[in-house]
């Protein structure tokens, strides 16, 4: 598991932003959250619907997106950054 | 509140939104002869069921930073000139609007299309989401099958 | 001055056209989620050459007939809801209104669909000509080549 | 000719409108128009081209609206009819 993290035992502080169902499931719109340092975002989304078993239904039409753009989830996270998982959106 | 404005494009997103007229009159430019605007209005039904009332959550930041992009693609696929989207986020009854997207060019068609490629895009891609509510409760879009 | 004003649409011929607002006002309906507003503006320039003002002639009676039947075709067309069509005749400056054409629909596609589709046969069958003053003299459409 | 109009020697009269660059050459907006009775459109677009003979310019592009509708050439006009030749139209 540490290898496959490419961890060093570090932690990085991301700071997690909840919407629509998810801010609901979750309970809070904000939140900062402690994971590995050179954890990546599927490694993220995994924790988390570990901790929040509902996300699974809306897992497969999630799309990730730190620090405000939408990346793909084997994309390295860093400290500080900004990550929101994306469930289908409905504006308009 | 969001909001980016400057020669090319308005954006903004926010609880008030303005009278579409604004929108118009921003776009509107003399060498532009066309001027498409489309609004989204809450409507009172969706899929046989009754709607008394929408609300939008939206990413801000990201939503405003994903418009200026999309915008930027639509300047670049079509000879269009001004853009203008307005979004409400929170709370929009029945009958009153949600959205408000302007585009003008020299030329309907291009104004038209463009206006339509535009929000497709907006609603596969801007971090908005509808909760609607129904006489029996509410619910986030994602949530309905 | 023609104005045909009912349920279903408003024609309105005429050499002072309201603000667009009015017609988006009149289209919206609670079960229509979408509104589709384009207005025509004379721009200052035509195949390369200055325009600094077009003149509308309109054959009045006949014209607002040909819009209902044209309005009535796009509503069976179209799952479209009411329809306005204004259209300015004399006089139009640079930077100004010539036309205002409003369709709701429960959705976005066909508000923009049934719009473009209308513009399109107005611009074939309504019997209303255009004269283009430049700076070398006014030309109506059809003198050009 | 008088077989070929249906003609009885009477006389209709058409009420003529005049747009566009049409009404710029014919110098005016409107006029009454007598034509032998059962003639159709196609000999009244003839007779106008002969006393305004720059109307054949345009004549392939006209198109004859009667009652304020569209119509074939080759309808018969009628006492008291309302004739317009329309030229390609440009509104918008």
């Amino acid at each position: 598991m540490l290898n496959q993290l490419n961890s060093t035992g570090n932690c990085i502080t991301l700071n997690l932003r909840w919407f629509s169902i998810l801010a609901r499931l979750r309970g809070k719109a904000g939140e900062e959250f402690e994971m590995p340092e050179g954890c990546n975002g599927e490694v993220l989304i995994d924790r988390l619907c570990d901790e929040l078993p509902e996300i699974h239904k809306y897992r497969s039409h999630i799309r990730l997106a730190v620090n405000r753009e939408y990346v793909d989830p084997s994309v390295i996270l860093h400290d500080g950054d900004e990550v929101a998982l994306i469930t289908p959106v409905s504006g308009g | 509140m969001k909001q980016i404005l400057n020669e090319r494009h308005w954006i903004l997103i926010s609880d008030r939104l303005p009278d579409p007229g604004e929108a118009h009159r921003f776009v509107s430019r003399k060498d532009c002869g066309a001027v498409n605007l489309f609004s989204g209005v809450t409507r009172n039904h969706e899929k046989g069921k009754k709607v008394s009332l929408l609300f939008y959550d939206c990413y801000e930041e990201m939503a405003a930073s994903v418009l200026q992009k999309l915008i930027a693609d639509i300047q670049v696929q079509f000879p269009v000139g001004k853009v203008a989207v307005l979004h409400k986020t929170g709370e929009v009854p029945v009958g009153h609007l949600s959205m408000i997207v302007a585009v003008a060019s020299a030329h309907r068609v291009e104004a038209i299309q463009a206006t339509l490629e535009l929000i497709n895009r907006l609603k596969r891609e801007v971090p908005i989401w509808k909760r609607e509510t129904f006489e029996d409760g509410e619910k986030w879009k994602e949530e309905q099958p």
